[in-house]
């Protein structure tokens, strides 16, 4: 246990340090928000209306982006092979670095989106809510993004060739993401029914991803 | 002391190390004087005592852009006229050029609230205000990801140039965007017309913000200079460690 | 102890790297792989490691602990130096010295390599030469009995050298098996050569 | 003194003001603290610049 807790605590602090971490996640989330009133116009209405589903796609995009870095790094300086020959489970070692990268990447995007909620004219409440939703699904982000990390560190070919390969596999976090915040803003479905399947998207994420990506490095390493 | 002789890193320091306990004084009489002043501002007569909030919210927005342009003539120094200190002050400026923006933004929000209902309205200047706040943190983030200062100085100023030639552009576009959208029924943050009664506290206070940004600008040069030190000496102990050379 | 490859094939890329392989290291042995560049010495040892899957024969350690496969016994040193710039040297190797396995990471590591003078700064502010006594370090701060080494000496001043070549005796000293790919003399008096040919 | 209805507005804006300003003035001290202590934890090391100064890097 203590191999991984020294791996979780590694990225927490090459992520605190280096920049491009999870400051640069949030201010490109920042941007996208930004950009989306001067592509729809400045109407409050509208943008109160559609306000959790930029928020969320503004995340997702942010999340997704980050990945890039997750296990290329690793890769590019031989800490990837190396980490083959430590006693722990692959399984785990990815799982302690993904869990790192959400806590520095995804976590701020969640704490950022209440702030951003007023830019779209969200109340507080809703902008609570859409956190919340942000909060139970960023991690099935960042562990389906882990696959795509996995599989493009594999192939040696980085940057949008992930993001292609992992955004059809979040559809359906982004589904009930949106559903669940919309619920909780006008109704008319219960916050809870889409809230519990995105919970239960996340944790079967946390699963599949982990063991798609350890399985993606075991047989693609050379 | 003449300008040039600053340019040698450790004169600046020994010229910070006395200059800023007098800018750090001068502050605080000047922000005494222009919060005195501002208490005893009239309210306007349509937004009341709101009004208040301008005795700060203008002078960030003034500053906020003001170090731009200052980091743009830092930016030419590092490119064209290659003066050793021009990094360093561009660097210091950001972050607190950042701060201004960011206080501009909310005093303005909080300012916008009571007259307009909501927090965040996509009025034209704060508009642009917020693309001048995502250019400072972008320059910022450039700062911080490159290790070797002569480097990301040479990059950030060419950012900071491109940003200069931008943001009047940026401005003009927004401007457009927004009556496009709305006509402009949107009440004006600071009326076209102030009266002296108004417009003397808030030119104590912007003295004040100017001569505060001026004390925090020489620290944080300072601090940079240091930081440098820092960062060579480090440099030379690996060096001097074995097995440097190979 | 004993490390035994039989009849090893590496297919790397669909090219046949080398085929019909055998090699037997001993405990306190040292076994030195040469050969053209292009002939297998990486690929053997990342093999061995565990990197590249055999695509044929046997690759065994006899008498190891038996709850721990051959990479997890294993020590690997291959051109990159898996360090972080941004980390301190010292906090480069404790994280390594934790991750694979050591009871209580020490500073002895940065002490045999001539490091401990610059354990605070960070790994950035390095030269190769320097980068590669950390990875170094990392032998002698985890117990493990076989050590892979890649063109061990590459980036080594002489003196480096001698310090590696003293590291590689004691860890012979103690039993331990070391197979290392070289193109000249790695420093030590007593070694095994297999010789790797081009596959035609 | 009597700020009107909107009197929360006002003093949260200069509340915030006063944060912001000591958060700056926070930073550049505590900045300025953490240089001098690595300056003197290398020149406890025994690491001395050259003459009486380094030269400056970004020359």
């Amino acid at each position: 246990m203590t191999a991984l807790a020294a791996l979780f605590v590694r990225d927490v602090r090459l992520a605190i340090r280096v920049g491009g971490g999870g400051g640069i996640g949030v201010l490109f989330f920042l941007i996208v928000v930004t950009l989306m009133p001067f592509a729809i116009g400045p109407d409050l209405a509208l943008l109160g209306r559609i306000g959790p589903a930029i928020l969320w796609l503004g995340a997702l995009l942010a999340s997704l982006l980050t990945l890039d870095r997750l296990l290329a790094m690793d890769q590019e300086d031989g800490s990837l092979d190396l980490m083959l020959t430590g006693r722990s489970p692959l399984e785990l070692a990815v799982a302690a670095k993904a869990l790192a990268h959400w806590l520095t990447t995804g976590l701020p995007l969640v704490i950022a989106a209440p702030l951003l909620g007023l830019f779209l004219n969200l109340d507080l409440g809703s902008s609570g809510a859409v956190a919340l939703t942000l909060l139970a699904g960023t991690p099935a982000l960042t562990f389906i993004g882990l696959i795509g990390a996995a599989l493009s560190v594999t192939l040696r070919r980085g940057g949008l060739l992930l993001a292609v390969l992992v955004m059809p596999l979040t559809v359906p976090v982004l589904i009930f993401g949106v559903a669940a915040s919309n619920a909780a803003l006008v109704g008319p479905l219960p916050f809870g029914t889409p809230f519990t399947i995105l919970c239960a998207l996340t944790l079967i994420s946390i699963v599949v991803g982990t063991f798609a990506a350890a399985t993606a490095l075991r047989h693609g390493m050379e | 002391m003449p300008i040039i002789d600053l340019a040698n890193p450790t004169r600046f320091l020994r010229f910070a190390e006395r200059a800023l306990p007098w800018l750090a004084g001068l502050t605080l009489l000047a922000f005494a004087a222009g919060l005195n002043l501002t208490l005893g501002a009239p309210d306007d007569y349509q937004q009341g005592a709101t009004v208040k909030i301008m005795f700060i919210h203008v002078p960030s927005a003034w500053l906020g852009m003001g170090i731009w342009a200052l980091m743009t003539i830092a930016a030419l120094g590092t490119l064209v006229w290659r003066h050793p200190l021009a990094d360093v002050a561009a660097k210091a400026a950001a972050p607190v050029g950042a701060a201004f923006t960011l206080l501009c933004l909310v005093t303005g929000s909080l300012w916008g609230r009571p007259m307009w209902g909501a927090y965040w309205v996509w009025d034209a200047r704060l508009t642009s205000v917020l693309v001048l706040f995502l250019m400072y943190l972008g320059v910022m983030a450039l700062w911080r990801t490159v290790d070797d200062p002569a480097r990301a100085g040479r990059a950030a100023a060419i950012l900071t140039l491109v940003g200069a030639i931008n943001l009047p552009i940026i401005k003009f576009s927004v401007d457009w965007w927004n009556t496009l959208h709305q006509p402009a029924s949107v009440l004006r943050l600071a009326g076209p017309s102030i009266h002296p009664s108004i417009l003397i506290p808030l030119l104590a206070m912007t003295l004040a913000f100017v001569l505060l940004f001026l004390a925090l600008h020489l620290a944080a040069m300072r601090n940079e200079i240091l930081r440098r030190r820092v960062r060579s000496l480090m440099m030379m102990q690996a060096q001097t460690a074995p097995g440097s050379g190979s | 102890m004993r490390l035994l490859g039989t009849q090893l094939v590496c297919v790397r890329g669909g090219r046949q790297v080398f085929a019909g392989l055998d090699f037997d290291v001993g405990a306190g042995e040292a076994l030195v792989v040469t050969g053209r560049n292009g002939a297998g010495k990486s690929s053997l040892l990342r093999m061995i490691a565990g990197f590249v899957r055999t695509a044929g024969g046997l690759l065994e350690l006899r008498h190891g602990d038996p709850e721990l496969t051959l990479p997890e016994q294993a020590h690997y040193l291959g051109h990159q130096d898996a360090l972080k710039p941004s980390l301190s040297v010292a906090e480069n190797l404790d994280f390594w010295a934790r991750y694979l396995g050591a009871e209580a990471p020490g500073r002895d590591g940065l002490e045999a390599v001539g490091l401990g003078a610059v354990a605070a700064l960070p790994a950035a502010y390095l030269s190769a030469g320097q980068r590669r006594r950390l990875s170094i370090a990392r032998l002698v701060a985890v117990q493990r009995p076989l050590w892979l080494l890649d063109e061990p000496t590459s980036a080594l001043d002489r003196a480096a050298q001698e310090t590696l070549a003293g590291l590689m005796r004691a860890h012979l000293a103690g039993g331990g098996l070391i197979v290392a790919a070289a193109h000249g003399p790695i420093g030590l008096a007593d070694t095994k050569e297999l010789r790797l040919e081009e596959a035609p | 003194m009597n700020l009107g209805p909107h009197a929360p507005f006002i003093v949260a804006a200069y509340g915030i003001a006063t944060f912001v300003i000591g958060a700056l003035i926070a930073w550049v001290m505590l900045d300025h603290r953490a240089q001098l202590r690595a300056l003197d934890d290398l020149e406890l090391r025994g690491v001395t610049r050259r003459s009486d100064r380094a030269p400056e890097k970004t020359a």
